[in-house]
């Protein structure tokens, strides 16, 4: 088990380019464990892009990653994920025909292979993850509704649960409050200061107000470098931030 | 309250129901020598080991929304080596089948040597389309060609192995495919008893592809299956690799259609490449599209109404069956995307409404 | 292979392409736009090849003097009547399968059955034949054994016009600007006041009529009769899925490609041989690049 | 519920029983003892050989219903049951049972490519029925249940060989459509140029239904040939014929000899394509027969003026007037019977008189040369003086013959 404060993701010099042009530029970075940690940033700043290459998604053409002391900058998406790295993409991604409960169950299955699969056991400690997941969500009573029939809010919850029913090492969520009520970005961010008790959570997000709310330490990405770091304080008063989002209130 | 405990025996019936359905089904299928006289028992074999196909074909496009445009071609292969043992049989040593003199070769091919004997066939009939589309499944899909494309890749498939097939006369007796089976295991091919033997094994066969298609889709797996089916990038996320699963799948999709192919080709007499070619690649997926596909059941009836459908109207109305059939596959894809299955729910939703109010 | 024989194959080479081209140009904008393979692409070219037929019977019958010209006719009527008939399949039967590109591909197969049963009924079941305009009858001969024939420089000027006026109609009209907009986020472009059903329309007429005048080229060179159209259609699959979506470009290099593939291939080895060897390039090629020569840069997650 | 759900379930069987009963319940009843005779129209109705063989079927009827208007078959009428291969060897097998078991016809008229008739040889055997069987084939076969009118290489191919080499010259490029046909033939003809001094400088083969012959004609330019024997079949050969003028080549600079193009297909080719080439076949629409003419203009009157006769359709005709002539001379319709007597009845065909060979089943018949003309019918340049004894299996290929007096495959 990762320690507060041990380094647990460290990026270096990561390179991406699409036809010419330069998504991330030789970005460095580091996450440190149990800290909740924003990254902000302008439109095009290569915050998707980060997450796409630590996730295996998109390959760096420079530079490498490090996940827990080993290098992924070459591993496979599913692979990645296997090392207990787990994440929230931008829009709902939940498996709409399944019921809530078998949402949670692939994410939950501690083995990912065929085998696994066919066999179809379905082990205590399973069980209890998704027990758990269902319990955390507050999705207990809609376990075996399809995923379809959930509102927008409550996939959004399904696919954070989903994505802590992994057991993850490090959770990675995509503006995760894109198109909540009022009511359910309180319940999210409630939801994320618990998770991040014994977890590592990295978390992309525009609204200031709940960024300030959730985050611990916040990084603030410009034309694909990290241009600072530091508590949200430290920043709001940053000149150079308050520069890259002019006309955007920071405090 | 009283309601309620109404309520309660309805699902668990309802869970039973399709078991019996089964085994009633099974009983009359197996028991159909008895009642049918040779040529539709004949016709009923072949559409049964067609429906064994079919439901290999759901496994793949129902739940894991691979559709194939190229099962003719696992099809196709189980028939051949089927064919080419039945072709072997009755020769005298040293003998070469007919259409192989023709094409002035002299002594037996390698490839044909395996055929003399039955176990091997047997294994190989097992193996070899599994294979091949496992090897083919796990090409295709780890570049991630999918969708669109994946059919298209298969089409592109069921052409070149059709054209090679026709060009490899000396091997595969060309266009015209093999025939003129004499016998097999020492039987007369064409005996009624043989006959039979070949409908009872079909049988037997789709019942245990049934209940493996059965256990499969209602287990973890078939929930991973759809899973693929609905967002397979996400599933990579949770780390799961989906290559495995789509070409594991796609193998045990190409096994039934081999089986199908093996158990077709001694009741129908024939294997030619027109068979594996794309036009009958498409009828098979408008077996399960006009069944309901995702259902398993829909599948097999599909497969049997559809073959009867089109044996029944090419012969009823010779100069105008394609019309009927091309509506009917544009009238099932438009208007009933589930299929008769779907017709069937909505008709016993419909039944129950009108029954006691039973739901709470 | 002498000079004379490389020349001449490289020439069939590439009128192969062209007519691969003219085919695949109609399936690419529609398949890049909607993302719906037509099955029924091969009937609607038979269509237009059916059309120079129409044109020369009806030359025979009303101006047997002038019956040269038929063809000139025949150009743009197929173009023509092979669009309605692609608005109408739109309209009537893709539309309503929209998002499901599977069920669209069984669909529209299900009408190239009808449609080929059509033809049976109405131009009989036997091939037809479309005689060559007389200005297109013999060919440039380049020493003692080399002859380009000028049906064949015919069909390469048409489908080189075809890709010039796609060029033009996405690129240099309003209507192009609508469809490229709605290829690139249809979302987007609806609520920018762009009606995407219109649009899809006339894509759908638009690639059908392209199919109709290269049934129309074809008609030249090949049978006409009411299965012809199946004879092409895999092969132009091959184009668009080897040439990547969205690009016109891709379209060029991948008609270009297998149609030199396939002739020089089968200079040394036999048709059947060159067909199974392209069909495996091509499988082999999507290894190293899924998604074609060109393929379109997209985030979306599925 | 439970009364429902067993409703159900007698609705399905009845149901299925009702769609299954026109085939599942077989009629037991000899459909001949009633006054009328049926026999079996199996030809490809659908698909891509519809084309060749709806033309067939439809003499086939022709016949059938001349026969009827002229009293039948004794005092039967005859009633034809047509049912459509769909260019599909299994279904041509399936459907071939069906005839025989569920129909109880008499005999059956039908097939066109030999991967066809292949496919039903078994059914026939098996079942002891009679299959007439129209069109030109490749022979290395002996069936005691086919006849076989079509033209046996002998009667087609070796003759033409031998005209082009005495008139057209000795270097011979041979394509044709991949399938056992253009092979088998091809063999024999290999063997014939070998005995005859003849010399091969190309061989090629295109898929059923290629369209791109610029590669093979090309071949052919490169070879200097000075004939061209094509063994196309199908569509491919207006590719062939169009691309084939369109490379600059002529009937001059090198002619074209084709044993699968008849009137038929030199209308969807365009006779200006064909023109000055050759084919070779026992029949055209302007053989000049006593009974030729009424046959013609009979098809024409029936079908339309635009329809040609051609050599299959001629056979398919004939066939129908030879089952009736031989079904008298036994005086039944038991197919055995009738095979018995199959050899000692002859019938004044449009093509003139023909007789079933009994030792092989297969026809005595003329062998003629035509070249195409203008108006896409044949010029006559040359014929058989008598009619040609068939030979099923050539001697450039094979040491066999089929003799049903030594017990049918014999060694030569």
């Amino acid at each position: 088990m990762t320690r507060p404060g041990e380094s647990i993701l460290e990026v270096s010099d990561l390179v991406v380019e699409f036809d010419g042009f330069r998504a991330l530029d030789r970005l460095s970075f580091v996450l440190y464990a149990n800290v909740l940690t924003v990254v902000i940033g302008p439109n095009g700043a290569g915050k998707t892009t980060f997450l796409d290459v630590i996730t295996g998604r998109t390959r760096a053409h420079g530079g490498s990653v490090r996940f827990l002391g080993r290098d992924i900058t070459e591993l496979a998406d599913y692979r990645i994920a296997r090392l207990g790295m787990a994440r929230k993409f931008q829009a709902p991604t939940v498996f709409p025909d399944l019921s809530v409960r078998d949402n949670l169950r692939v994410a939950a299955a501690p083995v990912k292979g065929l085998w696994s699969a066919l066999r179809g056991r379905l082990t205590p400690a399973t069980r209890a993850a998704i027990d758990e997941a269902l319990a955390v969500t507050g999705l207990g009573a809609l376990a075996a509704r399809p995923a379809a029939a959930l509102s927008h809010g409550q996939r959004q919850w399904l696919e954070i649960g989903m994505a802590l029913a992994t057991q993850p090492r490090l959770l990675l969520l995509d503006e995760p409050i894109a198109g909540m009520t009022g009511e359910e970005v309180d319940r999210t961010a409630e939801l994320l200061q618990e998770i991040a008790r014994r977890r590592s959570v990295l978390v992309i997000e525009h609204d200031m107000s709940f960024v300030r709310r959730i985050a611990q330490r916040v990084c603030v990405f410009h034309q694909g470098r990290q241009l600072v770091e530091g508590s949200f304080e430290r920043i709001s008063a940053d000149e150079r931030v308050r520069e890259v989002y002019l006309g955007v209130e920071a405090s | 309250m009283a309601t309620v405990a109404a309520a309660v025996p309805v699902p668990r019936a309802a869970r039973g129901a399709p078991l019996l359905l089964a085994a009633l089904a099974l009983a009359l299928a197996a028991a159909a020598p008895l009642y049918l006289s040779q040529t539709p028992l004949n016709l009923l074999g072949q559409f049964l080991a067609l429906a064994i196909l079919a439901i290999g074909l759901d496994l793949i496009w129902g739940y894991a929304g691979i559709l194939s445009l190229g099962q003719g071609v696992f099809f196709g292969i189980g028939g051949y080596l089927m064919a080419m043992y039945l072709k072997m049989q009755g020769l005298q040593p040293g003998q070469l089948p007919d259409f192989m003199t023709w094409s002035g070769v002299t002594s037996l091919p390698l490839v044909w040597h395996p055929f003399e004997s039955f176990p091997l066939t047997l294994l190989l009939v097992f193996t070899l389309p599994a294979l091949f589309a496992y090897a083919f499944g796990a090409l295709v899909f780890r570049s991630r060609i999918r969708g669109v494309y994946f059919s298209i890749m298969t089409q592109a498939l069921a052409v070149a192995v059709s054209t090679l097939f026709v060009d490899q006369q000396q091997l595969t007796g060309g266009s015209s495919g093999l025939t003129g089976f004499q016998s097999i295991l020492g039987h007369s091919f064409y005996a009624n008893a043989t006959q039979i033997a070949f409908y009872e094994v079909t049988v037997v066969v789709l019942a245990a592809v049934f209940a493996v298609a059965w256990y499969l889709t209602r287990s973890h797996f078939g929930v991973l299956l759809r899973a693929v089916r609905d967002g397979e990038n996400r599933l990579r996320f949770f780390g799961y690799n989906p290559t495995v699963f789509k070409a594991f799948v796609f193998a045990l999709a190409g096994l039934c259609a081999g089986l199908a192919g093996a158990l077709y080709v001694p009741q129908n007499g024939i294997i030619a490449p027109g068979m594996l070619g794309v036009v009958p690649s498409i009828e098979m997926v408008i077996w399960v599209a006009v069944g309901g596909r995702g259902t398993i059941v829909g599948a097999l009836i599909g497969a049997l109404v559809v073959s009867y459908a089109k044996y029944y109207l090419s012969s009823a109305y010779p100069d105008f069956w394609l019309f009927l059939v091309g509506t009917l596959f544009v009238v099932v894809v438009l208007f009933f995307p589930r299929g008769l299955m779907g017709l069937a729910e909505l008709a016993g939703r419909a039944l129950r409404r009108r029954g006691p109010p039973s739901e709470t | 292979m002498d000079a004379a024989a490389a020349v001449s194959q490289l020439f069939n080479g590439l009128s192969t392409a062209s007519i691969l081209l003219m085919m695949a140009l109609g399936l690419a904008v529609i398949f890049g736009l909607m993302g719906v393979i037509n099955m029924a692409h091969g009937e609607l070219m038979t269509l237009g090849a059916y059309m120079a037929y129409s044109c020369q019977l009806l030359f025979a019958h009303l101006a047997p003097a002038a019956g040269g010209w038929s063809y000139l006719l025949a150009l743009p009527l197929s173009f023509a009547v092979s669009a309605l008939l692609g608005w109408a399949i739109e309209v009537a039967l893709v539309r309503h399968l929209y998002g499901r590109p599977l069920e669209t591909l069984l669909a529209t197969w299900g009408l190239s059955l009808i449609l080929q049963q059509s033809f049976r009924e109405v131009f009989g079941s036997n091939n037809v034949f479309v005689s060559t305009p007389g200005a297109l009858t013999g060919g440039v001969a380049i020493g003692s054994s080399i002859q380009l024939p000028y049906v064949r420089l015919f069909i390469l000027a048409l489908a080189a016009l075809a890709l010039v006026g796609v060029f033009l109609f996405l690129y240099r009209t309003r209507n192009g600007l609508m469809i490229r907009s709605v290829m690139q986020n249809r979302p987007m472009a609806a609520s920018c006041g762009i009606n995407t059903r219109r649009i899809d329309a006339l894509t759908f007429a638009f690639g059908s009529g392209l199919a109709g005048l290269a049934g129309c080229a074809l008609a030249l060179i090949g049978s006409v009769g009411p299965t012809t159209g199946q004879n092409y259609i895999v092969d132009s699959f091959m184009v668009v899925v080897l040439g990547g979506v969205g690009q016109l470009l891709g379209t060029v290099v991948g008609a270009f490609s297998i149609g030199e593939a396939h002739a020089l291939i089968e200079y040394f080895t036999s048709s059947t041989a060159a067909k199974v060897a392209v069909f495996t390039l091509i499988i082999l090629f999507l290894q190293a690049r899924p998604a074609g020569l060109f393929p379109s840069v997209s985030r979306a997650l599925d | 519920m439970k009364v429902s759900r067993r409703g159900f379930i007698k609705g399905v069987m009845a149901t299925g029983a009702t769609a299954l009963g026109p085939t599942l319940v077989g009629k037991t009843s000899e459909a001949w003892a009633k006054g009328t005779v049926k026999v079996g129209i199996l030809h490809s109705l659908s698909g891509t050989m519809a084309i060749s063989e709806i033309p067939v079927k439809n003499a086939e009827l022709m016949a059938i219903e001349e026969i009827n208007a002229a009293g039948g078959v004794m005092g039967r009428r005859i009633e034809p049951v047509v049912v459509d291969g769909a260019s599909d060897w299994p279904t041509f097998a399936q459907k071939a049972r069906e005839l025989i078991t569920r129909d109880h016809v008499a005999t059956v008229f039908g097939c066109w490519t030999s991967a066809s008739r292949k496919a039903v040889k078994p059914v026939f055997e098996r079942y002891n029925n009679l299959l007439w069987y129209p069109v030109q084939y490749e022979g290395n076969e002996c069936s005691p249940n086919i006849i076989y009118t079509g033209a046996c290489p002998n009667q087609q191919i070796e003759p033409a060989v031998s005209w082009l080499l005495k008139n057209k010259g000795k270097k011979f490029f041979l394509v044709g459509s991949d399938y056992v046909f253009p092979r088998t033939a091809n063999a024999i003809i290999k063997g014939q140029l070998k005995a005859m001094g003849g010399t091969l400088v190309g061989e090629e083969y295109a898929p059923l239904g290629h369209m791109e012959f610029a590669t093979i004609v090309n071949k052919i330019r490169q070879s200097g040939a000075d004939v061209v024997f094509s063994t196309i079949n199908g569509d491919s050969n207006v590719a062939f014929y169009k691309q084939y003028a369109a490379a600059g080549l002529t009937p001059e600079k090198a002619p074209i000899m084709a044993v699968s193009v008849a009137e038929v297909e030199v209308q969807g080719i365009g006779p200006q394509y064909c023109k000055g080439h050759y084919a070779s076949w026992n029949y055209f629409e302007t053989t000049k027969t006593p009974t030729n003419p009424k046959f013609v203009a009979e098809f024409k009157k029936r079908y339309g003026h635009s329809q040609v006769t051609d050599d299959p359709i001629e056979h398919g005709y004939l066939n129908v007037y030879l089952w009736k002539l031989a079904a008298e001379k036994a005086r039944s319709f038991h197919p055995p019977k009738v095979r018995a007597v199959v050899g000692k009845v002859s019938f004044d065909a449009p093509q003139g008189k023909v007789h079933v060979d009994p030792a092989n089943q297969n026809m005595y018949q003329v062998v003629r040369i035509g070249e195409i003309t203008g108006s896409g019918m044949f010029r006559e340049v040359w014929k058989t003086d008598g009619l040609v004894k068939p030979e099923p299996y050539s001697p450039y290929i094979s040491d066999m013959m089929c003799d049903w007096a030594r017990g049918g495959l014999v060694k030569r």
